[in-house]
């Protein structure tokens, strides 16, 4: 195992230190690019972009909703891949990247449940159904919770890695498994719009902004999670040498 | 009690060798540099202040943990390889008994013996008899003393073919005469060959013993701060 | 172009302001949370470690000289 | 090989039966969840009909949940877990030994209960059948999920409603297509497939449910 | 003599606070649970608002049972509670300082987190304020008894689910008038007496509750 | 580390008397007719093989459990009638530490100080560095090592004004330097008029110290099966 993954990029790769350096320089850059598209997206989705027809303006939702709920499973198959990677190849950039993971898949996916929520009023007078993709999004809250809860209850931080690494792949083989129960279960939901085979049914007026809130909030995604990373570096390597002197460099 | 006729099938010869060992918790180096070599009929006692790192020392010669870096080897080869052999050689008690209180005396030896692969069934009257337990064989383990537990957890010496023994403080509120009668049994175990590896404060009556002292170097905020390994010296 | 008569209306949204606006703000002001925590971490994390640092400094410098303020 | 299963399989048996008051444990807990509910909502015998295949899947699956908690919870105590790790036996096979004695205790005794309980509820007389099939193979997929839970959260203080947490979303595949299968039944319908879904699941965790457990537990002792 | 209580009162909140991720256990539980029911019966909302209030009430008692088995448990684990047998103080007071602290991580989150769980079981409006109220009191209710409860088994090995056993029988006055005070709110009917039936409860377990369990856990040390 | 400037607060003279005491378990008689009488400045060791009641005995006189017969005099009246001025006196420390593992050191000895009315927040960084944990005031307990957590426990014994301290196997686990300043600490309590009572199957460097051997009459069946009581002499 350990001559067949000895090659340097893999070690490096792994390096908590290169990963702070090098993500250092990109991250101006990409958090300029998500603020950008960002902006743009929401003047665009709430100002310009023409009204639906049926939901009327409560449609403007959509810009938030669509590409939070995306990322929010993204996130999931992010924070599980990262905690096999750490759990089969023992590295420890890949738990750390898990641990943040988890929190900001967490956030989105509660942001996608409250905007669907109180998208659900105007639209369906109520603020909660029992819909498949619903139901299969609360679950999924659930499993992020249950990831977050392990982490922070064991005291030593590998046990905490690798039990949360145990769970979050258990997670993931069963999403496909809840979706499609919860989906055989019952559906009420609105069937998919953005087909990636098909043209989308959407409006291409009310497309294009669409398009790019999700492209905003993936780069938003890749902010959050190279800042939240960074700060675990930080604080699991804080006895190391290279982060002394990073600190006694910039304090003095 | 534990002065029996002595079982005099050898062991095969046996070595041990830990090499350079080293265990970090949380950033923190316990100790470093961790290095003796054990063959048949060594007993090596693990000293230490309290936290210095006994017990740690001892799981993870029993593979229960990894050292941060170092090797360990049984029979000169690396313990990842065999560790299966190892394992059927290994017995380990540690500072719990694990023993199931529901259970008598009895059925936990039994249930031990079954899944050591030995033949259960035979004689265990006789052994826990000779641990000094005589009376209690089916009395469950809640209602025993907290020495009768631990000689009922140390029932196992008795019936192991394991040649490795560690054992973290085995004589824990074992009274005087037990802890003569377990002496002896060590040094029998020795003589046939066994190798043992056992940690505990108390100065033991077994001539030839080796010692491993893991010291504190500093006991204060720096060994917390800093990362000074613990020095090790072997006498 | 803007699809809103002014901003009056733009806030209203035909009625359906309260919907839009509180959707977005919750959404944006956890967004902006999950920016904002890690930055703050990391400032404490790096007084901690300064501090500690100037911590050690001083022993070091009691344990030679023993009247040294920290 | 067998040995470590078997020894635990027998051990454990034998612990269970020891304990004789607390098999009966999740039992009496359905007996007296499900007597709950009409309290808490209505005795009007047509309106519990209506819940009936729902409440006694929901309680079931509480009542397993509860149990599931203990699986490893002593051995980790007194240290046996410690002394099996270390054994020179494949850990995933004791892992099952002990998952199948959990589901002899718990899980049959639930789905052997659950009839009696169906009546006092007022479940149609096409619900039984299938409420027994359903609940026989999905307190088995409740047993091996759980235990991964309990794997993890063996080792934690107040593990109990973490594990809640972490087991109850993998349950509900399991919930859906069993309560499904009974109302199906009730509805007059054909319950050939929510059975097999529910075989499938069980064949599943069956393959990969000890083999998680066994490095869970791994996880766990390293702490 | 107060010194007990609030020694006890502080350590006990600091354990709670130490322990973040198990206060939100609990609330979790409910929060689970109540999603399992409409996965297990129906995703009609007119039919989950019929049974809204007694499902509410149903699973938060049962969150809060589950709560109430750790409430000695640890302090007989670590000798902690030898030690307080034995202080010169009223163990009352102290058991006291730990039901309060009981109810302060787990009913009143319940109670808080109820509304939101109304909302998606589609509870009618005139429920809302009932339920909060009925709750409030109901989980200090449930917490008094279950302390008594915990007390007689917290030296079982195994107790979890003895316990329920002991403690149901004892919740459903609680849960009777509780559930059926929203339940009165909801069709339109006064509240009042039910309410005040609980109020009358909770004067009346508030009395009987502590010295009962300090003298349960006086039995339970001497075993 | 617990050699400190010697505490010279002398307690008022106390005394405690064991009359006839008999304790019976399950229809078999444990111990009986076991008298001592203890008075300022005494130092008792309970002694005996495992399992023939000692922490039983110490668990009566906690009060804890009630013996089968006879009686328990504090400064000459029934326990039952001075119960609380009699709990006010006493430190029990048992083989269960009764420390929070979620809690630190420190926190756990602030929260027995209040417990036991005294000023919890003075000083306890310098007991905890007495007691031999400095840096490690603010780990949780479940990260301590096994004397590393004896000790924690053990600390209340440098914080409480009871003059009659019971303690069940107070060296368990305690490193051989820590056994030592035990000692002296017991000395020290012993010189200021308190009592101690303590079970350890060590000997004990300390003059004049009193011993109570229970014996086990017959360790056979015998003893289970008859009413053999266990033989009781005072050294
Ligand atoms: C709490 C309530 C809701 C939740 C949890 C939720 C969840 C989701 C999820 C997970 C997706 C992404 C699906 C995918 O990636 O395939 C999605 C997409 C979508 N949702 Fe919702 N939703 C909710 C309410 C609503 C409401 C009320 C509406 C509008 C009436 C709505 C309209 C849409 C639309 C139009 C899409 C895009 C469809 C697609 O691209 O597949 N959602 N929702
Ligand atoms: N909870 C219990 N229920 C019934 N019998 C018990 C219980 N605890 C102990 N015993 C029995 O009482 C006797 C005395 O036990 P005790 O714990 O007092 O012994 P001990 O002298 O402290 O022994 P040790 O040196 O091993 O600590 C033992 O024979 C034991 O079997
Ligand atoms: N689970 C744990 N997590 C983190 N640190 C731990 C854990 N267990 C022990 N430690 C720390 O590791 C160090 C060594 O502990 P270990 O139990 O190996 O000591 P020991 O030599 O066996 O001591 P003792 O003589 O008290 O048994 C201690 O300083 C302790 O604080
Ligand atoms: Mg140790
Ligand atoms: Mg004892």
């Amino acid at each position: 195992m350990s001559q067949l993954f000895s090659w340097k990029w893999f070690h490096r790769l792994g390096s908590p230190r290169w990963f702070y350096q090098t993500s250092g320089k990109w991250l101006p850059w990409l958090s300029m690019l998500a603020t950008g598209l960002l902006l743009v997206g929401l003047c665009w989705g709430l100002a310009f972009a023409p009204q639906d027809a049926k939901q009327g303006n409560s449609f403007r939702i959509i810009y938030i909703h669509v590409p939070a709920s995306f990322l929010a499973l993204a996130g999931y198959y992010v924070m599980a891949i990262a905690g096999a990677i750490g759990l089969i190849w023992k590295m420890k950039l890949a738990d750390m990247v898990m641990k943040s993971a988890a929190p900001i898949g967490a956030v989105l996916t509660f942001v996608a449940l409250v905007t669907g929520a109180i998208w659900g009023k105007p639209t369906w007078g109520t603020y909660w159904v029992w819909d498949a993709r619903i139901t299969s999004m609360l679950v999924l809250l659930f499993l992020y919770l249950g990831v977050i809860a392990l982490q922070y209850s064991y005291s030593s931080q590998d046990a905490a890695s690798k039990a949360s690494a145990v769970l979050s792949l258990v997670g993931m083989v069963n999403i496909p498994i809840i979706y499609k129960s919860v989906d055989w279960w019952y559906t009420l939901h609105q069937p998919a719009t953005i087909k990636f085979t098909e043209a989308p049914s959407m409006h291409p007026d009310m497309f294009q902004p669409l398009l790019v809130m999700i492209l905003g909030f993936y780069c938003f995604y890749a902010v959050a999670l190279i800042l939240n990373t960074r700060v675990e570096v930080l604080c699991r390597e804080r006895r190391t040498r290279w982060v002394q002197e990073l600190v006694a460099s910039k304090c003095t | 009690m534990l002065t029996t006729e002595p079982n005099t099938d050898l062991f095969s010869p046996n070595s041990l060798d830990l090499r350079a060992l080293a265990f970090e918790r949380d950033d923190r180096m316990l100790f470093s540099n961790v290095g003796v070599s054990l063959k048949s009929g060594d007993i090596l006692q693990v000293e230490g202040p309290n936290g210095c790192g006994k017990t740690t020392l001892l799981r993870i010669i029993t593979t229960a943990l990894s050292p941060s870096a170092g090797q360990l080897l049984w029979q000169g080869q690396n313990i990842s390889q065999v560790r299966q052999t190892f394992l059927h050689n290994l017995l380990f008690l540690g500072h719990l008994p694990g023993l199931k209180q529901a259970l008598s005396p009895e059925e936990n030896l039994i249930w031990w013996r079954r899944l050591n692969q030995s033949q259960a069934e035979c004689c265990n009257n006789e052994v826990l008899a000779r641990i000094g337990l005589r009376g209690y064989e089916d009395v469950p383990c809640f209602n025993l003393s907290a020495g009768q537990q631990r000689r009922a957890a140390l029932a196992r010496l008795l019936v192991t073919k394991a040649s490795l023994w560690v054992l973290d403080e085995p004589f824990t509120a074992i009274d005087k005469q037990g802890v003569s009668e377990l002496e002896s049994l060590l040094t029998e175990h020795s003589a046939r060959g066994g190798i043992i590896i056992l940690s505990t404060h108390q100065d033991l009556g077994i001539p030839g013993i080796e010692r491993l002292s893991l010291r504190h170097e500093s006991l204060g905020q720096k060994a917390l701060d800093q990362n000074s390994p613990f020095v090790v010296d072997v006498a | 172009m803007f699809q809103f008569e002014n901003i009056q209306e733009f806030i209203q949204m035909g009625g359906h302001g309260p919907y839009v606006w509180s959707a977005y703000l919750i959404s944006l002001s956890v967004m902006i949370w999950l920016v904002v925590s890690p930055l703050r971490r990391k400032r404490k994390l790096l007084r901690d470690i300064n501090r500690q640092q100037q911590r050690e400094i001083a022993q070091q410098g009691t344990n030679s000289s023993s009247n040294l303020s920290t | 090989m067998e040995l470590g299963f078997s020894a635990i399989f027998r051990r454990d048996l034998l612990l269970a039966f020891r304990h004789r008051a607390e098999i009966a444990n999740p039992v009496i807990f359905f007996l007296i969840v499900v007597t709950l509910v009409p309290l808490g909502l209505t005795p009007e015998a047509s309106r519990l009909a209506e819940i009936a295949p729902g409440i006694l899947w929901v309680m079931a699956l509480l009542a397993s949940l509860l149990s599931v908690e203990g699986m490893f919870q002593s051995d980790y105590r007194d240290g046996t877990l410690e002394q099996m790790i270390i054994l020179p036996q494949p850990l995933y096979l004791m892992v099952l030994a002990k998952i199948l004695v959990h589901w002899l205790v718990t899980g049959l005794p639930l789905t052997l209960l659950a009839p009696v309980l169906g009546m006092m509820l007022s479940l149609p007389e096409a619900g039984y059948l299938p409420l027994v099939f359903s609940l026989l193979m999905g307190t088995a997929v409740l047993s091996l999920v759980g235990a991964i839970g309990a794997a993890l959260t063996v080792a934690l203080k107040k593990g109990g409603l973490l594990l809640s947490l972490i087991v109850m979303p993998l349950y509900m595949p399991a919930l859906i297509f069993g309560a499904s299968t009974v109302q199906r039944a009730v509805d007059g319908f054909s319950v050939d497939g929510p059975l097999a879904v529910l075989g499938a699941l069980l064949a599943f965790s069956l393959l990969v449910s000890p083999f998680a457990t066994a490095g869970a537990l791994r996880v766990s002792m390293h702490g």
